[in-house]
């Protein structure tokens, strides 16, 4: 092992059925560094992680851990963790409907009896030294995703670890809540902690990281010092080609299709049964608009109420002009309303079902049930849009579940746009999504867009937001506080409306 | 390169789930060719009435299997989208075939004629049938109560309410059409509940090609939140498959009153239910719901049918009979439990790849 | 009682003591208040005859008021049977489900005066703690049976016999003489299949069939029920195998339900063994001779029970023992 | 504000999920007691050896609902831990009182004495009960069948094997002292079988407080993969539970056979699964695994014995027995589903907040 290696990884090899995931790759992991792992979607991160962890086992290669003169064999991520490597999964792996305090517990406990009341005091002392304002005996579930994520972190960092593996911890998390976990890291990595840190935020990375290790396909790209790669190489070594300029990574369009007219979309006193308050809503034809606002202002719930997929308790629709009555997703989508879940594995994909199976299926429930696409019909269907998004899956017949996060991400995204929706309502598309393919999905919005679609687009990126919306709706509190549209679309005015309402609280 | 093709169509149906079940045919097949070959053997000879039939255990299976084949179909929708099991299928059968007496002999248990044409009959006790399934259904879909328990109430009262149908009477159909639907056609010497076990299988083919039920129904057992938010009721496609096993219900009861013209509330289709589950189970679904197969489960159907008329053939002691059954069922389950299925997955790739590198 | 077996009254006849008409008069009357414990009479045609000849016998114009509970479980009834106690019935008419566990409760009958007797199945208890035990005596029908079948001076006996569900006491009864005769003799006698049915009509027709594809020979079947037998006789009939009187196959079942009796007068089935569920003239000859004080001759009473040849059998025998 | 406190208190309860076997006890209970109040008696007097004993209604509920309620503990956590439920425990307590008389009756089934001490007989009872258990946990964790299959083979074959023990005899102990366990132990006037009861639930409790049992359980119930992330081993789990249940199995069969001091292979126990799988249902606790609450179970077992013990008393119609309690178990079961617990704590909510409006 080289000097200062806590981990090494020596030509690592994993093939699922149809897919070579990884194929010899070499990584190293140095105490006291944060080690960015990068890569496109479907590259094979998560899965040198979950090789790494013993959830997969390699087909072939060598890791060696310091400490250790021989190469270990890690079976399961029980032997990962008395390796002293600790880990959050890319999909929180927590139970919802356990207390927080006993999700903490679970990952540490050791033998079979325990103090109950030493557990809750010494989880609620664990958030409270991080920052996490959560009571440790509240149910998880009932917590925001950000929460959720900030106790998966809590639960690992707590370990007495050498390796600490963060695969996309932050895309769930507003930028306090990064703030607070790159603090954490920082004093972890002082303390000779090495980290691996998965995102594809590349401010995140420039920010924290000491080494980057980039993947594509499945293949070692090279590890590299940060300061030595700029961020347009960085991008162009991820996605494989030259890039001349940031413009294209930006994907910066100076023409904002803005189109006036009669609205597609006219709501009036929205509220659902989630306990949101009443709002009003229009958008127009050729419109990207969307909500902004902090975590769990409730951004979520307006556009769940606008496509029927809470309990709507009151308010009128009209669609062109023509009033009509939206309570269910089938109502909604009758009416061309098309709407992609933030929560893809709850909401989303249907996952022992095929790629193709989910592509077609909203189209499918819209044509009726007497009305099947023929086989061949929705192979060309899920060609098409496979093609059309590059989405990497081994065939049209690969069980979604077994694709990348990413990867499913743009399935659900084609499985709307196949249904060639009036109105569709996008709810953190870009989330887990690698940087060539935002640019890409941003592209897309505009285009659709300007071919007379109209698009709701919400992000927790508010610059992203800033380049795709011509008008932004400020949350606060699960209230529509304020729009914002023209001059007024700038960072600071986004701010500015969003903190609004605490010195108005203050008065 | 052949031996390759050979070994991808092998790595083919290992990954298919209808393996299972062909594999344990094959091995009770197999294993009774060694221990008696005239176990195959078909003959055709003439009945009591004097009509042509085909006779021999191969033929016995493919008759006396039928109920349970067209029980497995509903069984295997309602896996599918409720991830539970109707555990009151012979309690329905009787309900059902008790209604089918009933409007056939009308007050009189003992009538000559038949009261009502068999058609009228049969519509009616589809209708009841339906309706009870459509009870258990909306239990499980709009109650959300576990399709065990809830259907654990038909289960206990069915009987009860089959023999109040009949005001605890056992009425018998003396007219020999009836039996048309139990025995043979005359003329026809193949039974008719297998005819009318193939025409079942035909019609669910053709539903399952000509409409969506099949999507529907798995991707609401396998994500009932994604389904609602794709515009699917998942309520009234769970609440749909009961209705449809209840149809299932009443044809198996046409076919058993039909067999012996009479019915007895008690026994008639006593633990039915549990070789309907079986057969779900061996044709390899997932009995928590999601993804289905029903040929496999049909094939699931035969293969118990094969395994009691195997025991019936080698006269096993009476009082064994169960052990015997639960050990070949045992084994057949496991065979087809899904990390077994997984390691014969793996076994084909790694000879797979040692052939590869051989050619 | 054999009038009980036709009719099409309604099950839910008296019951509710204190509750339905005249609270006040129920025990002035001068009725025997009775508390039935039987088994539920949906379990065969057996038991629905004899709850229907229960309820006909213990009338309000018989002079009786009686309550009844049903149970296959043996908990349950001895729960019913403690609630009897204490409603202070007169006397406790039992049906038990189970051979054994009634020592407590029927004690607690004694001291609290009622007298118990048993119907239809003894259990294990000591004799002083009932005051009859009415039965029918399986073991006696098998031998009725199987003597009758030795009668028929066979030259061979192929026989299939077809039991009920195992370890009952219907089963090894009619078990047991066959068994028995077939051991005794067993260059004439020959089991060819010995198989349970559990009652059920399609088993026994699988079980038949089975033996016929086999290509097995054999001239009698011996069926615990009527219901077998009936099952045993359709896979004849698809196999064109005759039987009956004078035919190849002999056909012989048990418990004289009326359409059995029938094929017997038709002579498709050669014999058919009675279980008599015709208790209550027994159960009443005995609580007559209790309420006047007169001793009883025995404690357990074994009640007649026939067994029906096809050639001899009557239109009369039909109506009058068919259930 | 005594008034919110209220209403406070009786959202805490609303939201527990004891609420619904409480409820349902109290409902039944205050329909007897306007039915007839004399329900309540209790009663000391003497039994036939002269102890004292307490007797009446609330006793016979208390002593016959305790192999249930002992029964429903083990159940609660294989249902937890694994989303399924065994059906073998009817022939599981056949085998292992079986096995507890084999061993006192020694070769001769009507032996005056008893042949070994009776703790000895009960150990290797629960060896044996527990050894099923783990055949039945390990086709379930190891092989990932359903556990309504992998149990029904024990459930199809337990009254063979029962019998076979004991070669078919039905042996009885003789010995008084035997009793003690189904009866009362003289001099003490509670029921023996509710002592155990209290004794078993005091272990459960004890075990919950001081161990991790009950996290880990519900942790692997509610999402096994994240378990295994987690660091614990899901199959083991899930054996353990299976094997606790065998243990709760051989105690539930040492009272049933001391009841009698016999057994009955083909009845004793019978039905006992539904009830046990009932009685988890109706305390709330979800079928499909993962959170659970064992008071609530153990109260849901008692909830049945009531239901049971007042049909008898109301001498309900015999046919219609099996529908009366099926359709009262419905209506309790509806009551403690999810969706129905929902919309109370919605109307709870409501009525709280419009309390808080008028304060
Ligand atoms: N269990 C599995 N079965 C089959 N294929 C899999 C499985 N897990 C991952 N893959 C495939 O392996 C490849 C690498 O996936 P991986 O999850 O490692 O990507 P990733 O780099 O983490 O992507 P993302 O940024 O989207 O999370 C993908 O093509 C994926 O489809
Ligand atoms: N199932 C739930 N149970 C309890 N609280 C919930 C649930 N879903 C959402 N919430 C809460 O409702 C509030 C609004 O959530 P919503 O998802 O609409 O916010 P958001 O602005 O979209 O934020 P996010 O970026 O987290 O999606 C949050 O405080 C959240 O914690
Ligand atoms: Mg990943
Ligand atoms: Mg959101």
């Amino acid at each position: 092992m080289r000097d200062g290696a806590v981990l090494e990884m020596h030509g690592i090899y994993k093939t699922f059925p149809g897919v070579k995931a990884l194929q010899n790759v070499d990584f190293t992991l140095r105490r006291s560094e944060i080690h960015a792992l990068m890569g496109e979607n479907g590259a094979g991160k998560s899965t040198l992680i979950k090789v790494l962890t013993g959830v997969h086992i390699k087909d072939g290669g060598d890791i060696f851990i310091s400490g250790h003169d021989k190469p270990v064999q890690i079976h399961s991520p029980q032997e990962a963790q008395k390796l002293g490597i600790s880990t959050v999964y890319q999909e929180i792996s927590l139970c919802p409907n356990l207390s927080v305090a006993e999700n903490i517990f679970l990952e540490r406990s050791q033998g079979l009896f325990v103090n109950w009341k030493n557990v809750n005091r010494q989880a609620q002392e664990l958030l409270d030294s991080l920052g996490i304002a959560v009571d440790a005996t509240q149910q998880l579930g009932s917590c925001s995703i950000a929460v959720q994520q900030m106790v998966a972190i809590a639960r690992a960092v707590d370990m007495d670890c050498s390796v600490l593996i963060l695969d996309e911890p932050t895309s769930s998390l507003d930028e306090s809540e990064v703030e607070k976990l790159f603090v954490l890291m920082r004093k972890l990595k002082k303390d000779g902690v090495g980290i691996i840190f998965v995102t594809h935020f590349l401010d995140q990375v420039y920010e924290v990281c000491d080494r980057i290790t980039v993947l594509r396909d499945g293949q070692l790209v090279g590890e590299y010092e940060i300061e030595s790669l700029p961020r347009v190489q960085l991008v162009s070594k991820m996605l494989g080609k030259e890039l001349d300029d940031m413009a294209d990574i930006k994907g910066e369009t100076s023409d904002k299709p803005v189109r006036r007219g009669s609205p597609v979309y006219e709501g009036r006193g929205l509220c659902s049964s989630e306990g949101i308050s009443p709002f009003d809503f229009k958008i127009y034809s050729g419109e990207v608009n969307g909500f902004t606002g902090l975590l769990g202002s409730g951004r979520s719930e307006c556009v769940r109420t606008i496509f029927g997929a809470d309990k709507v308790t009151g308010g009128d629709v009209m669609m062109d002009g023509q009033p009509v009555k939206i309570t269910s997703p089938r109502e909604a989508m009758k009416n061309g309303i098309a709407y992609l879940p933030e929560d893809r594995k709850r909401d989303g994909i249907v996952g022992d079902l095929s790629v193709k199976d989910n592509i077609i299926l909203a189209m499918q429930v819209k044509q009726g049930f007497f009305k099947p696409i023929s086989k061949a019909k929705a192979v060309e269907y899920a060609n098409e849009y496979i093609r059309l998004l590059d989405i990497k899956t081994a065939s049209v017949n690969t069980p979604i579940k077994s694709l990348s996060g990413g990867n499913q991400q743009k399935c659900i995204l084609a499985r709307w746009l196949l249904t060639h929706p009036k109105y569709l309502i996008l709810d953190e598309p870009t989330r887990g999504i690698d940087v060539g393919t935002k640019v890409d999905i941003q592209k897309l919005v505009l285009k659709l867009a300007s071919e007379g679609m109209s698009i709701t687009f919400i992000s927790s990126e508010t610059d992203e937001m800033l380049r795709t919306c011509s008008r932004l709706l400020v949350m606060r509190d699960r209230k529509l506080v304020g729009e914002l549209k023209g001059d007024q679309l700038t960072q600071t005015a986004v701010m500015n409306t969003i903190a609004g309402g605490e010195k108005n609280a203050k008065k | 390169m052949p031996k390759n093709k050979l070994s991808d169509l092998w790595g083919t149906i290992s990954r298919n789930q209808i393996l299972i079940p062909v594999a344990a045919l094959l091995l009770l097949a197999f294993f009774n060719l060694l221990a008696d070959p005239t176990f195959f053997r078909i003959y055709l000879n003439q009945n009591a009435n004097g009509d042509p039939v085909l006779s021999g255990n191969l033929i016995s299976i493919i008759d006396s299997g039928s109920e349970l084949a067209i029980l497995a179909l509903g069984m295997t929708l309602v896996t599918a989208a409720s991830g539970g099991q109707d555990i009151s299928v012979g309690a329905a059968i009787a309900i059902s075939g008790s209604v089918l007496l009933r409007v056939l002999c009308g007050a009189d248990s003992r009538s000559e004629e038949m009261q009502a044409p068999i058609i009228v009959a049969f519509l009616i006790a589809c209708v009841v049938s339906m309706l009870f399934g459509a009870f258990n259904g909306a239990l499980v879909a709009y109650f959300k109560i576990q399709p065990m328990v809830a259907t654990l109430i038909l289960f206990t009262a069915g009987r009860s309410i089959a023999a109040w149908i009949n005001n605890n009477e056992l009425p018998i159909v003396k007219d020999p059409s009836f039996g048309v639907f139990g025995n043979y056609i005359p003329g026809i010497p193949i039974p008719t509940p297998f005819l009318i076990a193939i025409l079942c299988f035909v019609v669910t083919w053709a539903v399952m090609k000509f409409t969506t039920l099949g999507l529907y129904v798995q991707s609401v057992g396998i994500n009932e939140k994604t389904s609602r938010l794709n515009g699917l009721n998942p309520e009234l496609i769970k609440l749909m498959t009961y209705v449809l096993l209840g149809l299932c219900v009443a044809v198996a009861a046409l076919i058993k009153v039909s067999r012996i013209s009479t019915i007895n509330y008690s026994v008639v289709a006593k633990d039915i239910e549990m070789d309907a589950i079986l057969a779900v189970a061996l044709g390899g679904n997932a009995l928590s719901g999601g993804k289905f197969n029903m040929a496999a489960s049909v094939l699931g159907a035969y293969v118990i049918q094969f395994l009691t008329t195997t025991l019936y053939k080698f006269e096993v002691n009476a009082t064994a009979l169960p052990a015997y059954k639960a050990v070949v069922v045992i084994i057949l389950v496991v065979m087809s439990a899904p990390t077994v299925r997984e390691k014969l997955t793996a076994l084909t790739k790694k000879l797979r790849s040692s052939a590869a590198q051989n050619t | 009682a054999g009038g009980a077996g036709g009719g099409t009254n309604p099950t839910n006849a008296p019951a509710d003591p204190g509750t339905a008409e005249t609270p006040a008069a129920s025990v002035s009357d001068g009725l025997i208040k009775v508390g039935i414990i039987n088994n539920d009479p949906n379990e065969s045609g057996y038991r629905t005859a004899n709850d229907k000849d229960l309820k006909a016998a213990f009338s309000k114009e018989n002079g009786y008021d009686a309550s009844f509970a049903y149970s296959l479980k043996n908990d349950e009834q001895i729960t019913a049977a403690q609630k009897f106690i204490q409603d202070e019935v007169d006397y406790l008419l039992l049906s038990a489900a189970d051979t054994a566990g009634w020592d407590g409760v029927l004690k607690d009958a004694q001291n609290a005066g009622v007298k118990v007797i048993l119907f239809d199945r003894t259990i294990d208890a000591d004799e002083s703690l009932y005051e009859a035990s009415i039965v029918s005596d399986m073991e006696k029908e098998g031998e009725t049976a199987v003597n009758w079948l030795k009668d028929q001076n066979l030259d061979k006996y192929e026989v299939i016999h077809i039991q009920g569900v195992m370890g009952t006491a219907a089963q090894k009864g009619r078990s047991g003489a066959l068994t028995e005769a077939a051991a005794a003799d067993s260059d004439k006698w020959n089991i060819v299949a010995e198989q349970t049915a559990e009652w059920n009509a399609e088993k026994a027709q699988q079980i038949v069939q089975s033996v016929i594809d086999s290509g097995k020979t054999f001239n009698v079947i011996y069926a615990e029920n009527d219901d077998m037998a009936k099952g045993a006789v359709a896979a004849l009939d698809k196999a064109n195998i005759s039987h009956g009187v004078g035919k190849d196959v002999i056909v012989m079942g048990f418990d004289c339900n009326k359409w059995a009796l029938e094929e017997l007068l038709n002579q498709n089935w050669n014999y058919d063994g009675q279980c008599n569920p015709f208790q209550s003239e027994y159960i009443r000859e005995v609580i007559d001779k209790l309420q006047k004080g007169e001793a009883l001759d025995q404690k357990t009473i074994i009640m007649n029970e026939k067994g029906f040849d096809a050639k001899t059998i009557t239109q009369e025998d039909v109506d009058n023992y068919g259930i």
